[in-house]
């Protein structure tokens, strides 16, 4: 496999945690409000997924988005100054950590309401078809989003239109509290595919290389005109729910077994046996993250609030008591 | 059923229009959507039966063999997510006119009217347009009973983001769906069962009132009625009425229902100094809540009584044809009203 | 077989060919009004089903719904009063051919809004359950309802939960004027129930004693704590989807061929051959369902209308203006 | 935030209540619950996380150990089947108290709530019950952004055969959903996501004001400040601010929302002849707008004034702190409303 390519799933994947911890931290110090849920252990999904796509590829994600939107190329700044709630963020201070926008790159947002990413991603994936364009739609949900009335309906129209999207499952086994056995008759969410003839997978989402070579896959198969494909990637979140969340449902035991498949240590681990990045080189890598973060920290803080309470609610603003223009 | 009349009728590929035509609305929409679907390839329209079958109230008809599969589209039962698809259709450059069979079923679709169309141009600090139309008959028709006579226009109508419109006439069934569909925020369309096989007066080519302004739709100095959709003929009959007994009405069509046209209202108030709201909403927290609360907020001293309601009655329909007609207004109870008032 | 019961099928089919037929010549002359849905073509799926189940199981059913009421032991005259809208019909005249009820039967309703039948059926049955009963809950639902997200919602929670329902899909195969194939990635609607790890089976919904028999299948199989069962009844209705549509869209090549298949028909031979109800026994049910329709028709001519717009809407009726009793 | 407040206090089983006892919103419908459980085996608690978890407000903690997994049941993401499932299991004899982890939600369980619960009865001509009760936070909390802000109230009470209480204080908390689970017609308790962790007197054993009543929280003979909710406070908070300034506010605590307790509104303005309604809704077709025009008929010529509002801008929720704090209601913004009126 390519050097650089390892190297960019170390550098993601550094920043990804890095953005994160020091996320929590502006929380609890107040920069932060709102619900924020953060993705360590998690990493190699969104990396491994993304950086298989091409820009051309849409993406829908879910309130836990961070990582997607800085693999996507949103500057950590834009982002962090999102999560600040200022002018300068992906969202201009609007829509916050659950919801980070950015049109020119195709990412087509983060949503709160769980099961919303599946009929949006249906709906890019239309138009991309009626055009006949050869891009993609990535949808990202949640292992609880799959009981979700909309995950049904629109597996149902994907696949009896034959619409060009992945479907990422990132199967962290809990809906906050809920642990899958508890939520989901059948806990292998690749197999619910099976009620619509999607073609359907399982990964280790802890295996940055793993997701990316099954996206890759699954990205060919759909770009070859077979119709959507779900990848369930089975991975694990470290900390709980959102900051709100001590997570007490979970015994240390579990959380430190899944801890000890790491997916930043182990990728860089392999990285340096098989000689594709050395440790000192990995170690680069997790500075300069450190101080992209530092920098948006900094930018975050500079930036100013937005101020306009009624911008932006149409296009062709309106006043509600007057009809007549 | 309505769905049956004007079996005889191919609007579905209309010819020019005459001047002086007569259409039915269905027709009109029709001519409108098929205008779009020619004018602009971002056009497409999807929904249950829209298609093959033509539409439930024949909207569509003829479009599906016209413009084929991919522009008018087929749906499976699937409200909340075929509303949704539109959604991220418009997102990315599409203009989808989704057509809810009726607004019963719209009530599974409110996420993704209220919670995604309404809001994603503000959540993302106005990065993403929304160009939705969603098209629905709303309303109590003939003996549907309970759970297909739901009205919505409340709800929808309180919802930052959204625009609404609920035409009357014919014309307006064309002319607001059509710049409707050239908006480019989100756009509910509220259509009436009953009155999609009602025939009026169609011009074409003439100039469009704008979607959101108010119509007087008759002129009168002693009281203002206030009404939109089907209530605008109730409210003209009984104008008709109270002008054999001497009182003069001026019946305002309220065409828009977010935003709406407060200024024709307060015009025709300050003239005739009474008002009344006809809605086919249930009254207790309906759309002539807002009316009246507005009206009187901003025309109290101009006002010789409280604006009036005249309302659906706050009961679920009932099947019995009797007690569903006892449900929704008729012309007599808003004459009944307006009689007391008037001489109060 | 018992021939009392292949005696009941005859004359169940009987009447509910006659009081379809019946009822669509009152809707003409227009004494019914509103959406009417008939069933011929169908009677085989609520005859077999219901006259297996048990009269303490629970029955939840959608708009298309007049024969399992008549076969459930609502009386004819008071479920033809009901499509007049009088007092006595089985919903007092308020409720109309779409929702006709009768809880002393454990009929809990006719539901109009396609995918409502799920989740009522679910509640009932997590209910009997919570309290340990032995009874069970039919839940019908059309082939165009499955696409609906509470068909998957419910099925996951029936499953995970084990709850006692047997579900009875009505496939014949039209959503209004969209066949199966255009409404639905699996046809097989059996099929969709392995997202769920439920047991499910296709049968002949044409063949009354087939029905019968894989109903009582998955009655004894959900009773004996198995969990909820998929029932999917191949079907066709001759008619159109309701008296508001002429079902242009089907070939009339299509519709013969399943006429051929009539299910009062071939029943009707079959009893014969098998020695179980000779022809003029036949001709005999034939002609008491007739007068059957005869007298429910006098009786719903002569039922007074329902007079109070306001009843009923609470069990403490309130006044939306005064909150103080 | 709000939810990891507290996390000190066990009262999932709450001990006997001394009197004068101070507890938060949360634990006085914590105990309701428990009460409601212990005394009734039909009722029966079911929402996302309200078991293991012991609830996102911790309002159901406790339970699941006490009650067991079939009473106090964890439900998928599944909103409007799980209320559905409510629906059908209140029809049979259960009496079930559905958690919507928040209104944002109930937007996809409208169709159960709207279209089951509360035509149910009407429908089958009397014959069927349905003493469901559907609890979900609702309103503006700390920047939970556009999604999570809902407001849904208008929408609620419009519809026939639900009831609707929104209690404001810790007393009503205990005293509304005790009385809901025991009303045999479907309730939506509105609660506040903001109210959970506010502490506030609760009196055990005391006899319950009717669930629909209003009730005057402040007397005053100059203005009527009209609230519910959280609103309530605020309203309270300015007529601290305004009799300062010599202008006596009364604040009348709604405490319903279906059915209104429009006497006790009308008794106040008839001493004050000015009233203004506080709500945390969008103002365009809001909770304000019935009030106002209910007010305006029934009263008008008491009003010296038209009933004003002061309510939610009507915009989606933003993030920004500052900006959402500037899209509801403040003391401060009601204070200036009432000085405008009050000299006019
Ligand atoms: C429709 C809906 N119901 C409930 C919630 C509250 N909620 C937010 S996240 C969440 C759990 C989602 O779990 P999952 O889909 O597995 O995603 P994860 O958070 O584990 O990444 C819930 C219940 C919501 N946002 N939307
Ligand atoms: C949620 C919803 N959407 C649309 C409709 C309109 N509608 C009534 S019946 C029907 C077709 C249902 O088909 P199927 O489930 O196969 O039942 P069938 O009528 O064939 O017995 C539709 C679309 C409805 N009643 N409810
Ligand atoms: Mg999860
Ligand atoms: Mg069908």
């Amino acid at each position: 496999m390519r050097r650089d390519l390892a190297k960019t799933f170390l550098y993601d994947m550094a920043l990804a945690r890095e953005f994160e911890q020091r996320a929590a931290e502006q929380y609890t110090e107040g920069k932060i409000a709102g619900f924020l849920h953060l993705y360590p252990g998690e990493e190699a999904v969104a990396v491994g997924s993304l950086r298989a796509a091409d820009p051309g590829d849409y993406v829908v994600t879910t309130y836990r988005e961070h990582v997607h939107a800085l693999v996507r190329g949103i500057t950590p700044a834009a982002v962090m100054a999102e999560l600040f709630g200022r002018a300068d963020g992906c969202s201009r201070g609007y829509g916050g950590s659950m919801h980070l926008f950015d049109m020119d790159r195709r990412f087509l947002g983060g949503y709160a309401i769980v099961g919303e990413t599946f009929p949006v991603a249906a709906g890019a994936a239309y138009w991309l078809r009626l055009n006949s364009e050869p891009d993609v739609v990535l949808c990202y949900f949640g292992d609880g989003a799959v009981n979700q009335g909309t995950f049904h309906e629109t597996l149902n129209m994907v696949a009896l239109w034959g619409l060009p999207v992945v479907l990422i499952c990132e199967n962290n086994h809990y809906q906050i509290g809920t642990e899958i056995h508890r939520h989901s008759a059948i806990a292998e969410v690749h197999k619910r595919a099976c009620g619509y003839g999607i073609e359907a997978e399982r990964v280790d989402g802890m295996d940055v290389l793993a997701v990316y070579d099954a996206t890759r896959h699954a990205l060919h198969h759909v770009r070859d005109g077979n119709g959507p494909y779900l990848l369930e990637c089975e991975t694990y979140r470290y900390r709980g729910h959102s900051m709100a969340d001590p997570g007490a449902y979970r015994s240390a035991l579990e959380v430190s077994e899944l801890r000890a498949r790491d997916p930043l240590r182990t990728f860089r681990k392999r990285a340096n046996e098989e000689g594709w990045v050395a440790e000192d080189e990995a170690d680069g890598l997790a500075e300069q993250a450190r101080s992209a973060v530092d920098e948006a920290l900094a930018f975050a803080d500079a930036s100013p609030p937005p101020t306009e309470l009624h911008a932006d609610v149409y296009v062709e603003p309106i006043h509600l008591y007057r009809g007549r223009p | 059923m309505s769905e049956r009349k004007g079996d005889d009728t191919n609007a579905g590929l209309l010819a020019p229009v005459e001047p002086g035509d007569q259409l039915m609305a269905w027709q009109a929409l029709n001519l409108a959507l098929n205008r779009a679907l020619a004018d602009d390839d971002a056009v497409f329209v999807l929904g249950e039966d829209v298609g093959l079958y033509g539409g439930n109230y024949r909207v569509t008809q003829g479009l599906y063999a016209k413009y084929g599969e991919w522009r008018v589209r087929d749906a499976p039962i699937s409200e909340n997510s075929f509303t949704g698809l539109g959604v991220g259709a418009a997102m990315v450059g599409g203009r989808p006119v989704i057509e809810i069979m009726t607004v019963n079923f719209a009530l599974l679709a409110l996420d993704a009217i209220i919670n995604m169309a309404a809001k994603l141009r503000y959540m993302s600090g106005g990065q993403v347009k929304v160009p939705l139309v969603v098209r629905m008959p709303g309303g109590v028709a003939h003996q549907l009973a309970a759970q297909h006579s739901q009205r919505l226009e409340h709800t929808l109508m309180n919802v930052p983001g959204l625009r609404m419109v609920a035409p009357a006439t014919v014309q307006d069934h064309y002319g607001q769906l059509s710049q409707a569909v050239r908006a480019d925020d989100p756009v509910v369309v509220l259509e009436h069962e009953l009155l999609y096989f009602h025939s009026g007066p169609f011009s074409d080519g003439v100039g469009l009132p704008a979607m959101h302004a108010a119509a007087v739709q008759r002129e009168g100095g002693d009281f203002t009625l206030i009404a939109y959709s089907r209530m605008v003929e109730v409210a003209l009959a009984a104008a008709e009425t109270l002008a054999e007994e001497g009182i003069d009405c001026e019946v305002v069509d309220l065409r828009s229902l977010r935003p709406i046209d407060l200024v024709t209202l307060q015009d025709s108030v300050a003239k005739t100094h009474r008002a009344l709201v006809v809605e086919e909403d249930c009254r207790f927290g309906g759309v002539g809540a807002e009316i009246a609360a507005a009206l009187n907020e901003s025309a109290f001293f101009e006002l010789e009584a409280p604006v009036a309601r005249v309302a659906g009655a706050d009961v679920p329909t009932p099947y019995n044809g009797e007690l569903e007609a006892a449900s929704i207004p008729e012309s007599a109870d808003v004459a009944e009203v307006v009689r007391e008032w008037a001489v109060s």
